[in-house]
């Protein structure tokens, strides 16, 4: 059961993240982006990470896949017209997938990992916040400087100045 | 076999070359934004990986911030895309080359 | 402890740079053209005061010493001032034709005369601080700041092809100075002391003598870095043609006085220092770069057409013998190049202000559009034809005991070469007495009539005579008396170049 | 419970550490307030609070020097305090003061709203003075982000523009790439290192300490090398090293001068800062690699910077590349460091003179530039010396001490770089700089060129150039600024001592 479960996210995973990748429409990678994610929250689940499976699909199926498709529709784009890629650029694609491949590679083979530690507690909500709210404290009053520099910005790309003094 | 943490890592890292190769040879700018978000995605399952098998909780606390952090860019950069589209009318990467002497 | 004399010796320095300063913050032009008087004046009388104060015994040590640290003493670099027997002369050198070039420049009538004596104030700071500076960091350092001026006012007001020249000297004079830069950062680090105090350098090698090979490669590095500066051939090609660009004063002082920045890097600091490494670049490579700026450049110079080109190739074919004499590794050669370069820089600085002068009344440099303005301007002749003699080197000129000594210490070397050098000698009187006859004497050309009946000729006024009687009456001081030179050379080569000279 | 939680967030939160970061943050929001609060006509001088408060901050930090909590973990080892940190502070303090004022002198010429702009540059400085002193990855990465998106914003801020956007989107492409390639070796670091207890405390592979000691113990450790180079790649990315170079032309000349100026100065000392840390600090067990590898990029980066500066004729674009040549040499100055101590001083050195010459040309940039941000030809700056002598004058100091020229700092910085690499033994990179260096006088002397030299001239006939209106006069505070700048950049030539003494403590 294990095994099927876990085989069935990674396949979702990679085979959504492949066609996001290739589908030529914006729209079709949005919604395989948005597959993919769900086989990746799969996996947390998997990992004893129910709560980031929930953050996982709250924020991005939720929140940036919406985002994406709003714009797509928004902008209504035309599928672009898929020229050949250039050799260039083939060239490069297939010496990085090379080094890719030789890392993943290596990566199984010689990679020395730690052995899963057994009985160890699924963590608790109380724990995250615990970590949030004492050690962290600091990113997390920089990430609030960042969501706001983030939405002042998108306020300055986005809102119609009527006049030269006008502020946001 | 078991499922073991390699297992994880190679998913994660077969994710984040897929993310890769769609920065690199896409040229619809939200497909290329859409790719980068895999990449952050492929870096968060190797942090839960990792946290759980290393008994730390540091890392899933991480994947908070990352996140956080990777909403925020995606708001940014849709509102970069939506302002360039009024002007130019395209979102193809190639076609935005008025920046060349 | 530092004495008055050398306070003085650091004022000389300040002055030019200080009040380049005062005219870049706004002085008005009236207040900037007197200060500037000032200021070219004050470093020549001390010169003189200095060189009458210099200590009859001392040779190879300096004597007013002062130290400055500016930050860097950590890493062995601070503003050491001080000046000894071969620093002297060219301190001196500088200082008069630094006196000449101003003076001239303020009656130039330049346009925009505030940027222009600014830039010959840093110019003129930046020479007197290369000879007296006892750190060969800082020895650097003024070389360079005297340099850049010289690139901005060819661009500003040079003559004709003043942007490729500016450009060419430029990127020809980087290289140099990088090159240059990098030997002595070589000497620096290899020589362990990781300093750039000349004194503690020459102590440190003299105690743990560096390899050969070491000693060799830092040699070339030196030996390229300041040939190319001093238009060694085959790298001289940027000399004559910056010449004829630049604006008077400039070349006055470029070829003068800045010129010798590597010839003296060479013997006050790669001789003394690397004496192995110089024997080993000595034969053939640097004696036949000198028999080429000798020879090959003798003969282009006597095919100029152009009065002023053809000085700027006969001062780079007089480099040959310096470098001949550097090559012959011997105290009576080095001593000699010392005498050959003060005498030189007051030569060719000379022919450069009448050369202008020249043109002033001509409207061309063309030799062959000029004729018989000795007739309108007799004491221009006369000051000219002897320009002409002292840079040919006739005796009753410094240049005659400089050139002398370089061949008797050459023929110790190889008489072959030094008879291909003597060769040199006849060739620059060829060029030299036809460029004379050409401009002064014989029938005026119709160009000339032309221009002269347009803009009757005058002969020169003292603004012109002035600096012109100044460098003549050094030249024959010189010429008469060159043991005011050598003594203290001699001296201050006495010890290094004599144990080097036993290879 | 809550009391204990309460108690445990007091100890390891010393907040009055951070002051610096937290009143410029504070600043920022107070801008927002103002925004609010002023009348509309009031809001001209918001910004001119924002460089008060800057100014304020930086006496802060230069008075109290010394007297900083040194070599402590603070908040649980988030971020470590030391000399390094404050010189980084002082840094970013300056070039952020320089960009706002950058900022007065073009803002004015389009309809974008101002006050929104200096809360940015506010709260990127914060974010950066942050990440320098960041001693854990977590923060490390979170203060990164906050720069990039800032940055993304701030490039595109001249939203009327296509170019600024267009600049803004491959800012944020490349950008988003690098964060995420660097995100993946963050977590394989973490990965590798695995936990370590301490005294009953369980430390992770998020902090540098505890990194450094397991590459110590396994210098071969796959993972570790693997996430070093990733962690190191992104790095160069922000430095605009050889490869990652591509994005800076580009994005250079679309985005608004400040903003040009801040990533030129801002953006690649926050990057070298970090550099010097990692690699000296965390990643030095991996030098047996990291030596090679980042040989190779200096060199590399020398020579593509400039080869490709020598065919530009956008003053924005040579700046972008010659700017890659100068983090070329900054690099020479990071692998000296590997065996000479003091180069790390040098680097530093280095850095504070290339803000002072930058800053001085983009300052005359910002008033030559016309309506069009982006079209700033070389040939625009025709005749500028005759039009404008003190614009000239600050012009020909700022590019004459990036080209290095002596008597200016640049020349003092290039000097110290070159001493270290040669007493570090890397002849054939001193070689390739010494190179460069030549190289580069092309280009710069022909930007003097352009600026003194007359080219054309009425009496050789020929169309006259465009016709661009003579620049503006710069206000009384703008030329004192200018001034100040080009001044500094001369007697830093003559007298290191102010910035020497303070460097080599």
């Amino acid at each position: 059961m294990f095994h099927l479960l876990f085989y069935t996210f990674t396949f979702l995973t990679l085979a959504s993240a492949l066609l996001v990748v290739v589908s030529r429409d914006a729209v079709n990678a949005a919604m395989f982006l948005l597959l993919s994610l769900v086989g990746v929250a799969g996996l947390f689940v998997m990992l004893d990470a129910a709560l980031l499976a929930f953050v996982l699909l709250l924020v991005y199926a939720g929140a940036v896949v919406a985002l994406f498709l709003f714009i797509i529709m928004l902008l209504d784009t035309r599928p672009g017209a898929q020229k050949p890629f250039q050799k260039l650029t083939m060239a490069a694609a297939g010496l990085g997938g090379a080094l890719l491949l030789l890392g993943v590679g290596s990566l199984h083979a010689r990679a020395q990992l730690p052995a899963a530690e057994e009985g160890l507690a699924v963590p608790s909500l109380k724990a995250y916040a615990q970590q949030l709210f004492t050690t962290y404290l600091l990113p997390v009053q920089v990430v609030g400087f960042m969501l706001l520099i983030a939405m002042l910005g998108v306020i300055v790309l986005s809102k119609r100045f009527e006049t030269a003094e006008g502020g946001a | 076999m078991n499922v073991g943490l390699d297992h994880y890592l190679i998913i994660s890292a077969l994710l984040f070359a897929l993310g890769f190769f769609g920065v690199l040879l896409r040229k619809n700018t939200l497909v290329v934004y859409m790719c980068l978000e895999l990449m952050l995605i492929a870096s968060t399952l190797a942090l839960v990986a990792f946290s759980r098998f290393n008994g730390t909780l540091d890392g899933s606390v991480f994947v908070f911030f990352i996140l956080t952090i990777a909403a925020a860019e995606v708001a940014v950069g849709l509102a970069i895309i939506v302002a360039l589209f009024r002007k130019r009318h395209t979102v193809q990467l190639e076609e935005l080359n008025a920046l060349k002497h | 402890m530092p004495d008055s004399n050398a306070q003085l010796l650091q004022l000389a320095i300040a002055t030019p740079l200080v009040a380049a300063l005062f005219i870049a913050l706004g002085l008005p032009k009236r207040f900037s053209t007197k200060l500037a008087g000032v200021a070219f004046a004050v470093p020549a009388l001390i010169a003189l005061w200095l060189w009458r104060e210099f200590p009859a015994g001392a040779g190879a040590d300096y004597a007013f010493r002062s130290d400055c640290d500016t930050g860097l003493a950590a890493f062995g670099i601070s503003l050491k001032l001080g000046l000894n027997g071969i620093s002297l002369p060219l301190f001196v050198l500088a200082g008069i034709v630094g006196l000449a070039a101003g003076l001239y420049a303020l009656r130039s009538g330049a346009e925009r005369l505030k940027l222009y004596l600014l830039l010959l104030l840093v110019m003129h700071g930046g020479l007197l601080g290369v000879f007296a500076s006892v750190d060969i960091f800082f020895f650097y350092f003024f070389h360079e700041l005297a340099l850049i001026p010289t690139f901005i006012m060819i661009g500003i007001w040079g003559g004709r092809d003043r942007n490729y020249a500016a450009m060419k000297l430029t990127i020809y004079l980087t290289a140099g100075a990088m090159l240059s830069l990098l030997g002595l950062i070589a000497l620096y680090v290899k020589s362990g002391a990781n300093t750039f105090d000349l004194v503690a350098l020459r102590e440190a090698l003299a105690a743990d003598p560096l390899r050969v090979t070491t000693q060799k490669y830092i040699f070339g590095l030196l030996l390229f870095g300041f040939g190319i500066l001093v238009s060694l051939w085959p790298l001289h090609t940027w000399a004559p043609l910056g010449y004829g660009a630049a604006p008077s004063s400039a070349a006055m002082l470029h070829a003068g006085v800045l010129k010798k920045f590597g010839l003296y890097g060479l013997i006050q600091i790669a001789l003394p220092l690397l004496p192995a490494g110089a024997a080993e670049w000595a034969w053939p490579l640097a004696v036949l770069a000198g028999v080429g700026n000798v020879l090959v450049v003798g003969f282009i110079t006597l095919a100029q057409r152009d009065l002023k080109q053809m000085l700027g190739y006969s001062s780079v074919m007089h480099m040959g013998y310096c470098f001949l004499g550097i090559a012959s590794l011997s105290a009576v050669g080095a001593g000699g190049v010392v005498l050959l370069m003060v005498a030189h820089g007051l030569s060719v600085a000379l022919l450069f202000l009448l050369a202008t002068s020249i043109h002033h009344r001509t409207h061309t440099f063309d030799l062959a559009d000029m004729g018989g303005l000795a007739r309108q301007a007799p004491v221009l002749a006369a000051l000219f034809v002897a320009a002409t003699m002292a840079s040919i080197g006739l005796p009753g000129f410094a240049n005659f005991w400089g050139e002398l000594t370089v061949f008797v210490a050459l023929w110790q070397f190889s008489p072959g070469i030094t008879a291909v050098a003597v060769a040199g000698v006849v060739i620059s009187a060829v060029y030299g007495l036809r460029a004379a006859a050409r401009v002064f004497f014989g029938p005026p050309s119709e160009q000339f009539q032309r221009v002269a009946a347009q803009h009757p000729p005058a002969d020169i006024g003292w603004g012109e005579r002035l600096p012109a009687l100044i460098l003549l009456a050094a030249l024959l001081f010189l010429g008469l008396w060159p043991r005011a030179v050598t003594d203290g050379v001699n001296r201050a080569l006495g010890r290094p170049v004599a144990e080097m000279v036993r290879r | 419970m809550s009391n204990t939680l309460l108690q445990a967030i007091a100890e390891s939160n010393q907040w009055w550490a951070i002051g610096p970061e937290m009143i410029l943050g504070c600043a920022a929001l107070g801008l927002l307030v103002l925004e609010i609060f002023l009348p509309k006509e009031q809001h001209r001088h918001i910004p001119v609070v924002s460089i008060l408060a800057q100014i304020a901050v930086l006496v802060g930090v230069v008075v109290n020097f010394d007297t900083v909590w040194k070599g402590e973990y603070l908040f649980g080892g988030l971020i470590l305090l030391s000399d390094v940190g404050q010189i980084a502070r002082v840094f970013f303090l300056l070039s952020s003061l320089l960009v706002s004022f950058l900022a007065l002198v073009c803002l004015p010429r389009t309809r974008m709203p101002r006050v929104e702009f200096h809360h940015l540059v506010l709260v990127v400085t914060a974010a950066m003075m942050l990440l320098a002193q960041s001693n854990h990855f977590v923060m490390f990465f979170v203060a990164l982000e906050t720069v990039t998106i800032g940055f993304y914003i701030l490039v595109s801020y001249f939203r009327d523009s296509p170019l600024s956007l267009e600049a803004g989107l491959k800012y944020l492409v490349l950008g988003a790439l690098s964060s995420a390639i660097m995100l993946f070796g963050i977590v394989l670091l973490y990965g590798a290192a695995g936990k370590v207890t301490l005294d009953g405390v369980v430390h992770t592979g998020f902090e540098y300490p505890v990194i450094a000691d397991f590459l110590r113990q396994n210098p071969d450790s796959f993972l570790g090398l693997a996430g070093a180079l990733l962690v190191l790649g992104g790095v160069a990315f922000k430095i605009g090293a050889f490869p990652f170079q591509v994005w800076i032309p580009d994005v250079y000349q679309g985005a608004p001068t400040p903003v040009t100026a801040f990533l030129a100065v801002s953006s690649k000392g926050a990057g070298f800062a970090v550099l010097l840390v990692l690699v000296l600090e965390v990643f030095a067990p991996l030098e047996g690699v990291l030596v090679p590898v980042l040989s190779f990029l200096a060199a590399a980066t020398i020579l593509c910077g400039n080869l490709s500066a020598l065919t530009q004729r956008n003053a924005k674009r040579l700046m972008g590349m010659s700017g890659v040549s100068h983090a070329g040499y900054l690099l020479l100055g990071v692998v000296a460091a590997f065996s000479v101590p003091w180069a790390a001083d040098a680097v530093w050195f280095y850095l504070f003179t290339y803000l002072l010459a930058s800053m001085a040309v983009f300052g005359v940039m910002a008033y030559l530039a016309g309506a069009d941000d982006a079209d700033q030809e070389l040939d625009h700056y025709d005749r500028l010396a005759r039009n404008r002598p003190f614009l000239g004058a600050v012009l020909a100091i700022g590019v004459g001490s990036l080209a290095g020229i002596p008597p200016l700092a640049g020349f003092m910085g290039k000097l110290l770089l070159f001493i270290a690499a040669f007493q570090a033994h890397l002849y054939w990179l001193l070689a390739v700089a010494v190179g460069g260096v030549v190289v580069s006088i092309f280009y710069y002397f022909g930007w003097i060129k352009a600026a003194f030299f007359e080219t054309w001239s009425p009496a050789a006939g020929g169309e006259a150039p465009a016709g661009r209106p003579v620049p503006p006069a710069p206000s009384w505070a703008g030329a004192a600024t200018l001034a100040a700048l080009a001044l500094a950049t001369v007697l830093l030539g003559f007298y290191q001592e102010p910035l020497t003494s303070w460097l080599m403590k």
